[in-house]
């Protein structure tokens, strides 16, 4: 165990099975001579070189899509968009190439391709470059989508992801980079894909989140608990494969949740999960799953609209206290 | 044979070596081969229209006629694990790498023992196997994909070479024009061949770019070819120097195949009115059948006479028939296999299908 | 009133929005001289030339962005695509561009564009023609998405989309475009956005839905009334924006609903119905919301199987079984 | 000013009309005019790195310092009327297009009086009244949408120019590509200016094509052009020229505008040391410095001296410093208008926002 950032993390995780196997290449635009957009990629191409750490053109679509066509036949390619917001451009390669080929040829050609890159807002980016991507890449069949937390998750799900014989994107978060945390040091150290985490054990009420809204959650918990609200955080890791045992494990527990996301509501990851809640937990249900998203417009560049676009904790603890019939602040 | 009656026309068959050679140097038995496959080709093709025409078929049909040269010719010079990967209109090429008539109609059928277990049809063939990598429907999409496989190929630093067919329509698609910038760029050994039958649907080519097909090739940096795809011989012996060429770390290349569609776009698509006369499609029928400008090379050169071609063509009738039989006799594919292939492994930690079918595969945990 | 197929109803539409204002146009793939893949187009070439009849090359991406620009400066195009399934291409131009341009330049720029086409699955098109788009149209705050499923709505709804000053999704259906139906002769009939539109009434149980799987709600209800049970069909119509006032008041009366929808079901519209129904009005609710939906895999070609695969009668009327806890068939 | 150290430096300005007239041509107004316009510029652009600094400016602000001469040389032959759309390094061609210095300012501060609102950001800077059509933070995204403009003016039968900008490394996208194949085939007014720094953020242009910026328009059916965009004369020469040739109806134009960004690509990269050297930078700024030159050409021609150079100069930053003090005093946005302009009306029939916020307005029926 160490204490490393996120970035670090994925760092490893990337090195480690690049030197585990040979088809395993990383492609995107900076990842080589600039370390990186977010120097995740740091260092990578002085060890490996240009044959398997390789910068690309602005062509988002055509390197999506040669990855595609690279993981079909033998190489496990990490395809790193700058950020997901981007990665529009590639959907198509990414739903009608990569999710159905193993399908349409009836099990004959795996797709184990990695896409991975930053996701949801960062600091005043503007409605273009903080968008939370996760239902273009959940709502079809044949991807998986992981969303890591923290360091040891982030290094866990990125080495599960590559080893995966499915593609599987790897949403990070800009603003998770630096964050700091243990990580084992375990060259086979794996977070297996679709499972769930508790983040945080409780009795009262369930916050089901994943991503960075994990944090929010947590500190939302902390300020419940000075109110003697005893709040669950359960961190989804994997939208798709989802592990529902442990969100309904949760809500049986506490009979009332509340899903928290970063990105937009309108069908979010939190429709999913609250529609599928109260189809099978009815009868435990105290109250209706509430949903806490970003406001439903793009989001604005000026820091206050920003800030009150975001699902913020305050929200949050508001929502808990909405299913908890409670009034808050003691009152 | 339809093409019998226009026995007399001259074709505008090339005699690149000017030896007087009618088969320019390709080899007798070589070019027999051409011929079988062409036959094939055009017997196959007018069986799945004869299936699509009597309900065994479904869905979108898109036919090959008159353009069998192209797939005989260049395919007829890769090696197995060399790999293809092309639009929709696949039929012959899938047939080309070496894919079973019987599996190939069969999956037209949409049946169990098909090339792609029945879920793929007319326009989504694989054998990954022979190295035939599909059919891509969504037009252009195929274009990154083969200039992946040409990744593969220099990363593992193989010798195979990465065919991929493309329709002149599909140039207009951004991932054409990604695609043959990376393959610039980074040198990759693949082919991108435009089959320009001169029409996208009922789109002429000249309505939607302001140059040809071979000028569109200009900017990348990669050397753009033209070439004759009713003539398999012309096709054949260009394609063998491309390959080699590719194979020897020429780097990527670009062909213009001049080539013209006999049929409608697609089962529903009249083969002409609209956007083409029927006088134009008769035209092109007559002087460009690649099949007959072969078996005049073929006759002309003395290694085949009409007795053997027609011997040759019941032959390969009745393998297209046997196919046919085949694919009929195949039962459906089990629908308890569903959601079989939707991912490499159904049962996962964590539930891969949320539809809250009862036949849904569950989570691995939730089972125990 | 006239009996006319919803293909001839969009005709109309078209024809008379174009006639009424200059600046309406036509553009996409064998639109003009093949009268559309479709031919929805029919005579609209021989009728408005080619300045506003436009055929275009295959360049989603490229005609539906020029489109976009056109709208941006007063024109009103009308983008076909010849199916949504290819839209995949174009979605940077409609997320990034045309649902962001108002709100990023504070309502200075409209984009009054119009984005149609068949969506979902017709037949044996196998997984890469089958997909049913609306979830990657709605997710994102800025367009407008309206789903018509009989001829009246197709005109009516199809007349509001080009009048509209924001970006519209208009997703029809290839098995509807034979359909036949009463629509109203008026130049300025019109189906406001926005407005469900209660199909069949009953008491018993809602079915909520959208497009063409309104046809199969209703062939549900015919047969659960054989059996006693009555069933109320609510065609949302319009998806964003969303009727909930007509949804809920359907759910308050029946205490039970389903969705039903032609696509997938991870984030799909059923998964943000069922959650706002439970959200608000959780104590009308006398069983969970549940969902049908297309099988979660790519959509297979064999007729068994993609019979299999698609969200049928029967699936419904189970489900609407179900929620009223009765075995069906009188049992 | 910062280019006094090099004066006596020649720079590579070109004499067109042998003439010996060092404006060539370029009446001393205008002339005049280019270079308060390109001080303007450089003032507004060294402003917002300050701002940046203090942390008044935040999310990704990209300076166009060494580019001047691109935005004052093109925009500046443009009518009001014409359109003009770009990438994220825009503040300068915003305020070329006469979005004042103050609305720019404010709306990198994020302010209400920002000629956004405050919503969009340096990236986003919009103007419709003036013809300035944002900033898009996708790359090749503005292609398509320029591309729009020229078909609706061509539409409408009017006579203005859509002028588009984009970095070098825009040319690798699709929307490049099929922009251009529409522009050829329809013949829309617009010109793809391409301004070529050389570099998308850390790449070398030459490491990501195989051909030249200005061999990358081939293939197309559209006029090639290649112009020194560091002179500020020559660039206004010929984009003079090349818009009245597209507003006569010459159709689209592609120009490989070469240029030198003297800054890091964002505020967060280094001006030098990963992907180019300082030596490389350095010498750049030393002979390809945009005012530098035209104050030669001004001061040769005997049309400017020195000190009235300075007199413009803090004739610019004063006006500078005034629109950093009305960024500064502007208030921000009022978060209660935060879905106004999501949609043309926000309070429409059905829900438009389902956010579940108390404060997210209504559907109309509902709120009776
Ligand atoms: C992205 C996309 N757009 C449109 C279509 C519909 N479509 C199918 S085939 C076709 C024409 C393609 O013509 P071409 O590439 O020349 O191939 P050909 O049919 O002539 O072999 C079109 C428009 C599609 N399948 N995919
Ligand atoms: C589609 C897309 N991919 C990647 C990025 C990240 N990105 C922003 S600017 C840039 C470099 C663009 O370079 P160029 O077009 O040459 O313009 P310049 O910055 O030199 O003005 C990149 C890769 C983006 N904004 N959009
Ligand atoms: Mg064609
Ligand atoms: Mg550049």
């Amino acid at each position: 165990m160490a204490e490393i950032t996120y970035r670090e993390a994925l760092n490893q995780a990337l090195r480690e099975e690049m030197v585990r196997d040979d088809a395993v290449f990383l492609m995107g635009e900076e990842v080589a001579e600039y370390d990186g957009a977010y120097k995740v990629s740091r260092g990578l191409l002085k060890e490996f070189g240009n044959r398997r750490i390789v910068d690309s053109p602005i062509s988002e679509l055509g390197f999506a899509g040669l990855g595609v066509g690279a993981a079909m036949v033998g190489l496990r390619p990490v395809i790193e968009f700058m950020t997901f917001n981007f990665s529009y451009l590639a959907l198509d390669q990414v739903i009608n190439t990569a999710a159905k080929w193993l399908y349409m040829s009836n099990g004959q050609i795996n797709v184990p391709i990695v896409f991975r890159g930053p996701n949801g807002s960062a600091l005043q980016l503007s409605a273009q470059h903080s968008q939370s991507c996760e239902t273009y890449y959940v709502h079809a069949p044949g991807v998986k989508v992981v969303t890591p937390a923290t360091p040891a998750d982030a290094k866990g799900l990125l080495k599960a992801a590559i080893r995966d014989n499915d593609p599987v994107a790897v949403m990070e978060g800009e603003l998770l980079y630096n964050m700091k945390g243990e990580v084992p040091d375990d060259d086979d150290f794996i977070v297996p894909i679709g499972k769930a985490d508790v983040k945080r054990e409780g009795e009262d009420v369930s916050i089901i989140t994943h991503g960075k809204s994990v944090h929010v959650a947590l500190q939302a918990a902390t300020k419940l608990e000075k109110e003697g609200v005893q709040v669950e955080v359960v961190d989804l890791r994997s939208i798709r494969p989802l592990d529902m045992q442990t969100v309904l494990a949760s809500v049986r527990k506490t009979n009332r949740a509340v899903y928290l996301e970063e990105g937009w509501a309108f069908a979010g990851v939190g429709a999913q999960i609250a529609s599928m809640i109260q189809e099978e937990a009815f009868d435990d249900l105290d109250a209706p799953v509430l949903r806490i998203s970003q406001a439903d417009v793009p989001m604005p560049y000026a820091k206050n609209l920003e800030n009150f676009a975001r699902p913020t904790v305050d929200r949050v603890v508001k929502a808990c206290n909405r299913v908890l019939y409670r009034n808050g602040n003691g009152r | 044979m339809a093409e019998t009656k226009t026995a007399t026309k001259k074709g505008p068959a090339t005699r690149d070596d000017m030896s007087g050679d009618p088969l320019n140097g390709v080899a007798p038995e070589t070019a027999l081969r051409l011929m079988r496959n062409m036959l094939l080709f055009r017997r196959f093709e007018e069986k799945a229209e004869e299936g699509y025409a009597i309900g065994k078929i479904g869905g979108f049909c898109h036919l090959h006629i008159g353009q069998e040269a192209v797939a005989a010719g260049s395919i007829g010079v890769l090696r197995a694990d060399d790999y293809v990967i092309s639009a929709y209109r696949e039929h012959t090429q899938a047939l080309a790498k070496g894919i079973s008539p019987k599996a190939i109609m069969a999956e037209l059928y949409g049946r169990a023992d098909g090339c792609s277990g029945g879920r793929g049809g007319s326009m989504h063939l694989f054998d990954a196997s022979k190295g035939f990598m599909g059919g891509n429907g969504i037009v252009g999409g195929q274009i990154p994909t083969a200039t992946g496989f040409a990744f593969a190929i220099k990363y593992k630093k193989g010798d195979q070479v990465s065919l991929c067919f493309l329709g002149d329509a599909a140039i207009n698609q951004g991932a054409f024009h990604e695609s043959l910038n990376l393959a610039a760029v980074w040198k990759l050994p693949v082919i991108y061949a435009v089959e320009n039958n001169g029409y996208g649907m009922g789109t002429a080519f000249r309505r939607v770019s302001a140059r040809e097909v071979k000028d569109r090739g200009d900017g990348y940096g990669i050397p753009c070819h033209r070439v004759n795809g009713q003539d398999v011989i012309e096709t054949y012996t260009f394609f063998s120097k491309l390959v080699e060429t590719v194979r020897a770390g020429g780097g990527p290349q670009y062909v213009d195949v001049r080539t013209y569609r006999f049929k409608g776009h697609s089962m529903s698509d009249p083969v002409s009115g609209t956007y083409r006369s029927k006088e134009e499609v008769d035209k092109r029928v007559e002087q460009d059948d690649p099949i007959r400008m072969l078996r005049e090379r073929l006759f002309e050169a003395g290694v085949m006479d009409q007795e053997a071609l027609e011997a040759m063509d019941n032959e390969v009738r009745a393998e297209v028939n046997e196919a046919a039989e085949f694919a009929d006799a195949s039962p459906v594919p089990d629908p308890a296999n569903l959601y079989q292939h939707a991912y490499a492994t159904i049962n996962e930690h964590g539930r891969l299908f949320v539809d809250g079918r009862e036949d849904a595969p569950r989570a691995r945990d939730e089972e125990s």
